[in-house]
């Protein structure tokens, strides 16, 4: 029994109340266009919607067609081949140069900006630019050849085998300058002290790098990872830019299976589809880790 | 003429045209861009502008399959423009089963549209339940061969006269640092190709068991086999192109640094914009110069629904516009394609666009793949044949195959 | 020790900037040629030369008349500089009907860009700083969703979105565009807030409870005055996003509101027979220039601002 | 009631973590209470519970006999001093020190005067048109006192205020505020770990342990009869000496046996009666162990190990029965490890705990 007046607590919709308006436009944005709009894509990918959505069920014949679809398996093998070279190249590059920049080097401004530009620029003018620089006829092959050199061949754009890493040097140029911000800017926040311990215990540079710098800078890693690997599922327009997908059909990637199938062949059960499995594949990997790292942590 | 002195007798006769009250704004979405199309929209602009109405400009570059989405969008999205380009055919299918697109009857009616447009199926393609949804504005057809003179002058082989002299003079060319056959990197460019040889190796009758009735087995087929082996040959010459878009390919011809390009004759504007004549400089083969056949796709403008009773009233002016006589004879000469009405004298026409005429007064005609196939079944094919075309390694039996497949399940 | 207080009130801002004030925490400078400076200033300068290569095919390319381009080497100089492409990609290159090259676009750039990026950074940061301070059962949930999101290709989203929009009945409208970029914007944006206002002292944030200011006296009064660094970088993201954008300004807007890059795609796609590569480059750099401007201007503040944000977990 | 400040039954779980757990506790008006305890023990948890900046669980709080469990911190009638100060760092001192004023609209006279009585008892008058970071560390801890000053409350709260500075000031401020806290008679609570600010400033103190009050008294009756064994062993610097063992008789008095060696327990006030048998560990202070004294019938043998002198003592460690153990003596006086001492002890100040429930016996 308690012998005092207990204050009821006040209803919970109310506590916080600013805090919730405020949050007004994050949750309609995160449930209605994301959630909303995901759920509605899923749902939809269960129809034979053409050019606009209907409702007639077809149960899962969008997906066999799109797993019986060459171009659907050759584009998830370019955005793999393209993610994963992508993501090792711009950290090794991104972490080398930003590990570069930090030995109290004369002109760091310089070098920072020069680096930094291209992602300034958007992929449909890097595209163009790439294109342009390994046009074979135009490009680097062409001027490497006039120096004397026939029979050089650099050829990326019109040669299948190696047409996505024509577009990957692309895209390191355009993003490998904010990955080496972002890892200078940790490598800016480790405690001065840690290179000295470990000058003092006689570590080479090398080796306190990889064993005790890396390991403290994770949340860099993190929002790095983020931000490259978002990019990343999302390469479009620089294909679009460099080369529309081809030659043939050997620089696909799932974003431009989607739009090309929704808009272009006007089937929007197939575009669909090929989100859903874009989605689902996102969410698996992305969730758990979002969860744990942004859900239930708690300050103080 | 110059586009840019063009555009501003345009803007004069808009100036002027101000003073009558009634001017309503239209705006017209199209992906009409390049130099020959551009001087063409603008002979429908100054057309459209006498009326009293001004012609608001909305060209999105890059060719349908950039522009299409956009204006899908808008139509769905409830902001629709005053009219759009669509390829006549099935692209707007659904749009106007929704009710999202304006009925043209009184307009087609009063324009007497049912007796001057030919081939009839034109008209047909742009009825959906008995009414008319579409005003079309010319003929384009696919079945060109367009061979560079200079080339082969160059290779010192005699300028061929039908498809195989043309694999034939293959080698010479090469030999000369002529690329034979110029293909561009967009995937529509290689399953057109590969329509227009079907219709000249195969014939008009295969060509609509395969296409019209769907027939999966004759394109498995000993015939399309045969449309293969050339599509084999075809990609064999087109090695080196390196261009992305259709008309670099054609500007290689005009240049002289190809020696043939299979497109449809809207490449006869590009042709045009840099002074070529027909006969003289370049040469023309309708149906590869083996079976004159031409198919009659082409252009069409649709009409999305618009609350605004004077845009409606605007849009009925710009469909009598695109189908009277004199813009028919403008647009066309410029464009490159043909009229669709038989009653206009085209007496300008130079000497290729001669040639589609006198085919089409035969009546040698194939529907276009756009008024066959869905744009889902064009795309699949888009699909293989730019991959087929790219890839050595695919050999024509696989590809017929994979072509079969897609057949069957077309719709 | 007393400086302590410092880093942890005067806020993240100078934790960061700490490091370009001292130096790296690198080691001691050495004598200008050891062997250590030739391979660290020459890997610099190497890759330095790469990155700055595109940029000089850029300009020297437009500089270039096109007989020039087609027999030279692109990367030799111009032998005769003309500013003819220039003048042609800023007021002459013709889409359809229209000649006035890009210069009809940059107004409308400019309208989409200062609004959206006005919006969607307050919004975003409005909604970072509830996430790091006022949170309510729930809200890590949304803010994993919208997180995910940032995933999402935008092709995707193109289709629902226009469903959305045109219930609201804005589809079209230069609102209807901003909302949109306000929407795309929010995932790394509000990430980036919410780490930047969780790393500032919370007890800072409960003083001002105590001291009577509520949610928003808060925000305006103590969080904002410190937090100019993330706003930099929010701005810069966002400048450059959104300028750059090509896909939402014509799907999402109608021929009266493209903007710039619509413009410099329809100059790019248009091909007049041959393709004006020079003509094409001007008109590249010229839509590239006012991301390009805020670079350059504000490269400093980004990093610093980076440092601040996207750093802390 | 007359408490100043009161929290009934007060729980706070994180998820599936409970930091305190039913926790009631009174404070008189103008009583002067220090929260104790190790980090994670759960006392900022609480102060920040009283502040209204976390949310209880379950439980009431009352301040001045009203039922503030619900308040905004503002409408506690509460001023808090942090321990990295807080100060905002883009305002001057004098806004800072007004800005609570200012969000509240209070009139402009009013806050002047606040303003100018706060910084005249804490003598930062020529600071007030500084910003924080041209402050030195004792400054801006004036200047974050300031600030709960100016708010005019009853009660102030104060989170390990003093923890961010050095020794000196330290020492220095923590008798400015046992001034402050006479001349103003406010209720004040205080958190610290340090035990030295606790004994020097509280009326009571409350030591804390698992989100749970251990002890809650006036700080020499903790320091000498403490309830259990946690609160023995926290409390005293160097630590209380403990022997593990069993409660015995000798001569048929209590003692209290270990590893061979017997206490006797003469003098100690037991709480109940001391039962031969009973598992119990023995508590004795350094302090309160004598060396080389005045023989009795139970002193003990020991050997020194080592010598720790501090100035005004010295302390020396000792083997004894069979473990280490510590004993304050004069700082005079010296020995040599190896040194044999004898010690007799003063079991009325000793401890004696049960062994299982730990409590004190």
């Amino acid at each position: 029994m308690t012998d005092y007046q207990v204050a009821r607590r006040p209803n919970t919709l109310f506590r916080n109340l600013n805090s919730k308006i405020a949050s007004i436009p994050m949750i309609v944005t995160a449930m209605v266009v994301f959630l909303g709009g995901t759920v509605w894509t899923v749902f939809y990918s269960f129809t034979n919607s053409k050019l606009l959505p209907r409702t007639t069920f077809v149960g899962f014949d969008q997906y066999e067609r799109l797993w019986a679809s060459e171009r659907w398996i050759v584009s998830i093998q370019n955005l793999a081949i393209f993610g994963v070279f992508a993501l090792i190249f711009s950290f090794v590059i991104g972490f080398v140069l930003a590990a570069f920049m930090d030995q109290k080097i004369r002109l760091e401004n310089v070098f920072r900006t020069i680096f930094l530009y291209p992602f300034a620029l958007s992929f449909i003018v890097t595209g163009l630019v790439w294109q342009w620089l390994l046009n074979p006829d135009f490009g680097v092959q062409h001027v490497v050849r006039s120096l004397g050199w026939v029979g050089f061949t650099f050829n990326p754009l019109y040669t299948q085998s190696i047409v996505i890493y024509g577009i990957l040097i692309a895209a390191l140029w355009q993003g490998t300058g904010l990955v080496m911000v972002l890892m200078l800017a940790g490598l800016r926040g480790i405690d001065e002290d840690i290179w000295k311990a470990s000058r003092v215990d006689g570590i080479p540079m090398v080796k306190t790098y990889l064993l005790i710098i890396i390991p403290m800078m994770r949340p860099v890693f993190i929002t790095t990872l983020v931000i490259v690997a978002s990019g990343i599922v999302k390469v479009y327009d620089l294909v679009v830019a460099q080369t529309s997908g081809g030659p043939g059909i050997a620089s696909e990637v799932p974003a431009k299976y989607v739009y090309d199938y929704m808009f272009q062949a006007q089937n929007l059960g197939q575009g669909f589809a090929a989100s859903t499995m874009m989605l689902i594949t996102i969410s698996i990997i992305i969730i758990p880790w979002a969860y744990l790292e942004f859900g239930g942590k708690k300050r103080g | 003429m110059n586009i840019r002195s063009l555009a501003a007798a345009l803007a004069a006769s808009v100036t002027l045209s101000f003073g009558a009250a009634q001017a309503t704004d239209l705006e017209v979405t199209h992906w009409w861009t390049s130099g020959g199309e551009a001087a063409a929209v603008a002979e429908l602009a100054k057309a459209f502008n006498a009326t009293g109405n001004k012609w608001v400009d909305g060209a999105i570059a890059g060719s349908g399959g950039t522009a299409r989405p956009i204006m899908v969008s808008r139509i769905t999205g409830g902001d629709p423009m005053g009219a759009t380009q669509f390829n006549h055919g099935r692209q707007a299918e659904e749009l106007v089963q929704s009710g999202l697109m304006q009925n043209l009857d009184e307009v087609a009616a009063k324009g007497k549209w049912k007796e001057i447009i030919r081939p009839a199926s034109l008209l047909a393609s742009c009825t959906i339940d008995g009414h008319i949804y579409c005003a079309p504005v010319n003929i384009h057809s696919w079945q060109w061969l367009w061979l560079s003179n200079d080339a082969f002058k160059k290779a010192g082989v005699d300028v061929p006269k039908n498809w195989d002299e043309f694999v034939k003079a293959a080698p010479a060319l090469e030999k000369a640092g002529i690329i034979p056959l110029a293909v561009g990197g967009q995937p529509w460019q290689a399953a057109g190709a590969f329509d227009v040889l079907m219709v000249a190796i195969a014939g008009k009758d295969t060509f609509h068991k395969v296409f019209k009735d769907k027939d999966a087995k004759v394109a498995a087929g000993p015939e399309i086999a045969k449309v293969f082996k050339a599509a084999d040959d075809a990609r064999r010459m087109s090695k080196g192109s390196n261009v992305q878009d259709w008309n670099q390919a054609t500007n290689l011809v005009i240049t002289g640094k190809a020696g043939g390009q299979i497109m449809g004759d809207w490449a006869q504007g590009e042709f045009a914009v840099a002074g070529k004549v027909a006969g003289k400089d370049y040469t023309c083969l309708p149906g590869l110069g083996v079976n004159p056949i031409i198919s009659t796709g082409g252009d069409a403008f649709y009409f999305p629904k618009l609350k605004d009773a004077d845009k409606s009233k605007a849009q009925a002016a710009l469909a009598e516009t695109l189908l009277a006589p004199a813009t028919q004879v403008a647009f066309n000469l410029k464009k490159g394609s043909l009229p669709v009405r038989g009653d206009v004298d085209l007496a300008a026409a130079n000497d290729c666009m001669k040639k589609g005429l006198d085919i089409l007064a035969k009546g040698n005609v194939i529907e276009s793949t756009d008024q066959l196939l869905s744009a889902d079944s064009q795309k699949q094919k888009e699909d293989l044949f730019s991959q087929f075309f790219a890839d050595p390694s695919i050999t024509p039996e696989a590809a017929q195959k994979k072509f079969a497949e897609i057949i069957s399940k077309a719709d | 020790m007393a400086d302590q207080a410092t880093l942890n009130t005067a806020g993240a801002a100078s934790a960061a900037s700490s490091g370009s004030r001292s130096g790296p925490s690198g080691k001691r400078p050495r004598p200008i040629f050891s062997t250590r400076n030739i391979v660290l200033y020459g890997t610099l300068t190497l890759a330095a030369i790469y990155y700055l290569i595109p940029l000089y095919v850029m300009v020297v390319t437009s500089l270039k008349t096109m007989p020039e381009i087609r027999m030279g080497n692109i990367f030799s100089p111009p032998v005769e500089i003309t500013f003819e492409p220039w003048v042609k990609a800023w007021a002459q290159a013709c889409t359809g009907l229209n000649c006035d090259g890009l210069s009809r676009g940059f107004y409308n750039s400019v309208r989409i860009t200062v609004p959206s990026v006005i919006i969607s950074i307050l919004i975003a940061s409005i909604n970072g700083y509830a996430l790091a301070n006022w949170r309510f059962k729930g809200m890590e949930t949304f803010f994993t969703v919208l997180v995910v999101g940032a995933f999402i290709p935008y092709q995707v989203m193109i289709y629902p979105i226009v469903i959305v929009l045109r219930e609201l009945g804005i589809y079209g409208t230069l609102s209807g565009l901003i909302i949109v970029h306000t929407i795309f914007g929010m995932p790394i944006l509000t990430l980036l807030f919410r780490n930047y206002f969780a790393s500032l002292p919370e007890e800072l944030f409960k003083a001002a409870r105590v001291d009577g200011a509520g949610f928003w006296n808060i925000y305006f009064r103590i969080m904002l005055p410190m937090s100019l660094p993330i706003f930099v970088v929010a701005m810069i993201i966002q400048i450059t996003g959104i300028w750059n954008d090509f896909l939402f300004g014509v799907v999402f807007t109608r021929p009266e509101y493209y903007p710039m890059t619509v413009q410099l795609n329809n100059i790019v796609n248009s091909v007049q027979g041959v393709k004006e590569y020079n003509v094409n480059m001007a008109a590249t750099i010229l839509t590239g220039l006012v991301p390009l401007i805020v670079y350059f201007v504000s490269g400093k503040l980004f990093v610093r601002g980076i440092a601040a944000g996207a750093v802390k977990g | 009631m007359n408490s100043s400040v009161s929290v009934k039954d007060l729980t706070l779980k994180f998820g599936a973590v409970t930091v305190l757990d039913k926790l009631n506790l009174d404070i008189k008006d103008g009583e002067f209470l220090v929260l104790l305890g190790s980090s994670g023990c759960g006392k900022s948890t609480l102060l920040n519970c009283i502040a209204g900046l976390l949310e209880p669980t379950d439980g009431q709080i009352f301040i001045k006999d009203r039922n503030v469990t619900w308040e905004e911190p503002k409408d506690r009638g509460i001023g808090m001093v942090f321990q990295s100060y807080a100060l905002y760092p883009q305002m001057t001192v004098e806004k800072n020190l007004s800005f609570g004023l200012r969000i509240a609209g209070m009139d402009k006279a009013e806050i002047d005067k606040r303003v100018a009585r706060a910084s005249e008892i804490l003598q930062i008058g020529p600071l007030l048109q500084r910003k924080p970071a041209a402050l030195s560390g004792g400054q801006r801890q004036r200047v974050a006192i300031g600030r709960a000053l100016v708010r005019d409350v009853d009660v102030f709260l104060f989170d390990e205020p003093l923890s961010n500075l050095d020794a000196k000031l330290r020492s220095e401020l923590r008798v400015e505020i046992k001034r402050l806290h006479q001349n103003l008679k406010n209720t004040m609570i205080y958190v610290t770990h340090d035990q030295i600010e606790a004994l020097t400033l509280a009326d009571r103190i409350a030591i804390m342990r698992g989100g749970l009050i251990q002890q809650l008294d006036d700080p020499m009756t903790i320091y000498n009869e403490p309830k259990n064994l946690y609160v023995a062993g926290f409390i005293g610097s160097p630590a209380m000496n403990f022997f593990k063992g069993e409660i015995t008789t000798a001569d048929g008095r209590p003692a209290f046996a270990t590893n061979g060696v017997t206490f006797m327990l003469d003098g100690y006030k037991a709480k109940g009666p001391l039962r031969p048998g009973t598992k119990a560990i023995l508590g004795l202070r350094p302090e309160h162990i004598s060396v080389d004294g005045p023989e009795t019938a139970d002193t003990h043998q020991a050997v020194v190990e080592i010598e720790e002198p501090m100035g005004a003592d010295n302390l020396i460690w000792l083997k004894h029965a069979g473990q280490s153990m510590s004993v304050r003596i004069g700082g005079s006086r010296r020995y040599n490890p190896g040194a044999q001492v004898k010690l007799a002890y003063d079991m009325s100040v000793a401890s004696l705990f049960d062994a299982e429930s730990e409590l004190r016996i």
